[in-house]
């Protein structure tokens, strides 16, 4: 589904010599997931970091897909949640009601993994459209699995690509709500804790607990703060002591690059 | 003949078409490039069905086919893409131009409002939507009376009620049925057994039929019973180019070829003569698409199943 | 489920000459059914009479057991519908949000098959409890599937003995749902068409369709009209002419004696 | 160590139910004399776990020996009986003396409270109930808070509105699982999947341990996920006398011993103390019943399945 598609354009940026943005996107992402989690996952890089975090320090997570795929093994890579080269070594394959319904809304998902089109300061998602500068409307998407993941796991983790237009102060369409105009969870009347993490292949990004709205977790090695602010459409919270993403390690890249990711299909 | 009838099950698409009236609302059971109703699509479009009501969990290839035949005036859908091919072109342009109605739900609330339909409950409550433009615009627009803001009677918490989906027809691609209509489906069944049971009439599309006693041999497979089927459609290939979980992959090659031509409608009218109207029928259509030598090349890896 | 277990007590009994009750009772529940319904069975005459249904007339009857069993074609008597002899040579084995929520109250059952402790003349069911003469409850088995039925099938069927104290005034617990207080379906807010038919050793009943009081249809061979009305704890309707219930053709008689039920489990 | 542990799931029943407090509201997954956790309902005996709550679609032998061993102070369930061996006498009689507050559905309305639960749902609306003293006595009593009349906000149809059941712990019976708890049932699964998926914990009763590899043969099969299952308690012929598909039959000879016995509160004691206080634990139980010929006496025909 588009809304949990691989985040376009880092084709083969390196942020220090030797280690691509994606390499350290995915490497972020992994480390937000703990054993024994249930997470909903999509293609990509969030398939890639949940693979990793399952090869690494969380053997037990549960990675479950919205049509109904949990903990599937591919061989090789697919194209979709549709491609059946998603559907192999699964534990279960079951549907929409059991993973959305029986899980999901039920409260037992603890993460899940959203892409975009846009991401706002609060948190909020758009999958459906974008509009022209002329006021032209592209529809793109819609939700598919995405507004329900926003409304209803206990942690959204986003990975997208760094881009001022991409991370406007409003979305242009509220596909996925966040924080909404910087209200409280329960304030909206939502179950799911709401938007935890934004790994862009510039920075990792956080809420603030107060204000709801963006604030700078860490900047990749190789991006300066300018750089960022730059390229960020909102304003963000910045610590005053500004923490460096960690790069991954030795072992996590050997699985990257040699197991999990070999065609570098994700890890461009 | 009606699912009661004493006359066999098993027909051909162009027979079951004739029996859809235009203005007729059609669930599709298809999944973005995954088991869609291809066959039933194209006959639908040679029969020009009109004004018809769409609803899709993710409409795919099916719908976009539909909505580019112009036979398409209501669309009611959780989400849409080609996945990696792409966003559903024919779908999208008629949203920009405003030539169809669409109301936008997600995955979870069309699953809910199909199972509401199978369930036979005209209404569900679900947390879903609640806080977005997704709901927002429902409620401004063509879902204004489907949804309706309501609290629990025993919590007090707030939801969002959805009214049940009960498609005029239901048509779901299946793997194996046998000629009462039991079906069996391989692979991840996203919001089929919801949505095929919401309808009022239920048609599948089966790329093998098979005895009742293979479908005794595991019942506990049997997703769809077969009393609640009205019509087989026995269409092997049925499905091309989208993929069938274990019995062939998608048709990359054709699925590009596609998106170029839908993007543009001269060219989408060239694709629609070319690989709908100039074919009298489905295998008329696979063999445009190379014959049997093609189809043995989509043919599935029986162990991998694509 | 008691609500649908075997009539008793008709042991042997013949009507007529060489034939007995049961076996009326079996040919006059089959001839209610029609080929291509939808009928949600219980174990007992009413599984004797679908599949005679089946044999016959309705070779296209879809049988449901509210467990999750459709259309099986059982090698030895069951004892009960969660008794493993029922599965056997099922068409679909799924459980009761499929039977009874996706058939039953999706409005697909045409016919349900119910047995009852007492019945009253508005068709009200009591598969609960029993109140003995002292005023003490004894309580028995509750509603399964039964309030179900009653108040979602089209047409609802009970096969039962006939006896004054079992075919009361009022029931002594409304357990499910027939013409409550004479009033209609629709004015008691019930989406099924109610109870139709009555079978019992002695007669079948039906409800007149403005009082929504017990009629009768027909008279079993053999029964004296008075015998009926002595054994009945409620007024019936009478029809000025009143039917014979037809007997089973000799086919009938065959298939039910050799085929269906040839060790007289059920047709005692 | 909950689900998310790295501890294995694999436990005795002895070990489970030291972690169930007494007070807790178990629910159920037997029917009648089918897949009945005996194996843990001994066990609770055992360990005198009080003031229970038991839930279950349609209560057995199961729920029969609690409710005879004094144990459930509140019942939640849509029927019962022991199908040929008559209804279930224990509960009957504590029903008679008032010494349990029940409260009596019906088998749909049973599955859609678990199903609520499942789904996260708060409420679910039904169309059953209505009209009937079962849900008079539910108003007027113990499920006065659990049902509530409500209209369709679309259709302004008369609804009954009921509560959602999530009980503290779910126990199901099945035929297999995998260390991880992936579980795949044989047969008809009536309620399971729903009651399964709305327990807070669950915990799962397995004929036979399988690799994971053998799950991932057949994951259309797999009715509940590993990650929801807190615990596989592996115990061969672990429901006798009840039946499980495929596995074994009901053991006709000991229900009747235990209907005979539990016909009158002094006997029942004596069973209670031969086949459940007495043994240490379910081997010692199965010995009393004839041990390892016994038990071949009953294994299922392969065929057949009973």
């Amino acid at each position: 589904m588009s809304s949990m598609q691989v985040s376009e354009g880092t084709k083969g940026k390196e942020l220090v010599p030797g280690i691509r943005a994606t390499e350290i996107m995915a490497a972020a992402g992994a480390r937000e997931l703990r054993d024994g989690e249930v997470v909903i996952v999509g293609l990509g890089l969030p398939e890639v970091a949940t693979v990793l975090a399952k090869r690494t320090h969380a053997p037990r997570l549960a990675a479950l897909l919205e049509v109904g795929v949990m903990n599937s093994v591919p061989k090789d890579t697919p194209v979709g949640l549709a491609d059946s080269r998603i559907f192999y070594r699964a534990t279960c394959w079951s549907g929409f009601l059991d993973v959305m319904g029986m899980n999901l809304h039920r409260g037992v998902v603890d993460a899940g993994f959203l892409g975009a089109l846009e991401l706002d300061r609060f948190g909020n998602i758009n999958t459906t459209l974008l509009k022209q500068e002329s006021g032209k409307v592209r529809y793109i998407n819609g939700s598919a699995g995405g507004n329900d993941v926003a409304s209803l796991a206990k942690r959204v983790m986003v990975i997208m690509r760094h881009e001022k237009r991409k991370l406007p102060l409003a979305v242009a369409h509220l596909t996925s709500p966040g924080f909404v105009g910087g209200r409280s969870r329960q304030e909206l009347g939502l179950r799911g804790g709401g938007p935890w993490r934004v790994i862009t292949d510039m920075a990792v990004l956080g809420f603030d607990s107060v204000t709801h709205s963006a604030a700078l977790v860490s900047l990749h090695p190789g991006i300066r703060l300018e750089e960022l602010i730059e390229n960020t459409g909102f304003p963000l919270h910045i610590p005053k002591e500004v923490p460096a993403t960690p790069l991954p390690t030795a072992e996590e890249l050997r699985l990257l690059r040699e197991e999990i990711d070999p065609k570098r299909v994700y890890l461009r | 003949m009606s699912a009661s009838g004493t006359v066999g099950k098993v027909k051909s698409a162009a027979e079951v078409v004739q029996g859809i009236p235009s203005g007729a609302h059609i669930a599709l059971g298809g999944f973005a490039i995954a088991r869609n109703v291809i066959a039933v699509v194209h006959e639908l479009i040679r029969q020009q069905k009109r004004d018809l009501t769409i609803s899709q969990g993710v409409v795919g290839l099916d719908t976009d086919l539909l909505v580019g035949a112009g036979l398409v005036k209501h669309l009611i859908m959780g989400g849409g893409s080609l996945d990696r091919f792409g966003p559903v072109p024919c779908v999208n342009r008629a949203r920009e131009t405003k030539s169809l109605v669409c109301e936008d739900y997600t995955s979870l609330s069309m699953c809910f409002r199909y199972l509401a339909g199978a369930l036979g409950l005209s209404f569900i409550p679900i947390k879903s939507l609640i806080a977005s433009e997704v709901l927002e615009r429902l409620e401004a627009g063509a879902g204004a009376g489907d949804v309706q803001r309501m609290k629990c009677p025993f919590t007090g918490e707030e939801y969002v009620a959805l009214r049940a989906l009960t498609p005029d027809v239901s048509l779901v691609h299946v793997q194996v049925a046998d000629r009462e209509g039991n079906c069996q489906i391989d692979g991840p069944r996203w919001e089929n057994e919801e949505q095929a049971k919401a309808g009022r009439r239920l048609i599948v599309v089966a790329e093998e039929i098979v005895s009742t006693e293979y479908i005794q041999r595991s019942p506990e497979r049997t997703i769809i019973p077969g009393h609640r089927v009205e019509a087989v459609i026995h269409q092997p290939f049925g499905a091309v180019p989208t993929a069938v979980f274990r019995r062939y992959d998608y048709d990359a090659e054709h699925l590009r070829l596609y998106v170029e031509h839908a993007q543009e409608p001269k060219r989408y009218q060239e694709y629609l003569k070319k690989f709908v109207f100039d074919c009298r029928d489905h295998s008329e259509y696979l063999e445009k698409l190379g014959g049997a030598k093609r189809m043995e090349q989509l043919k599935a890896d029986p162990v991998l199943g694509y």
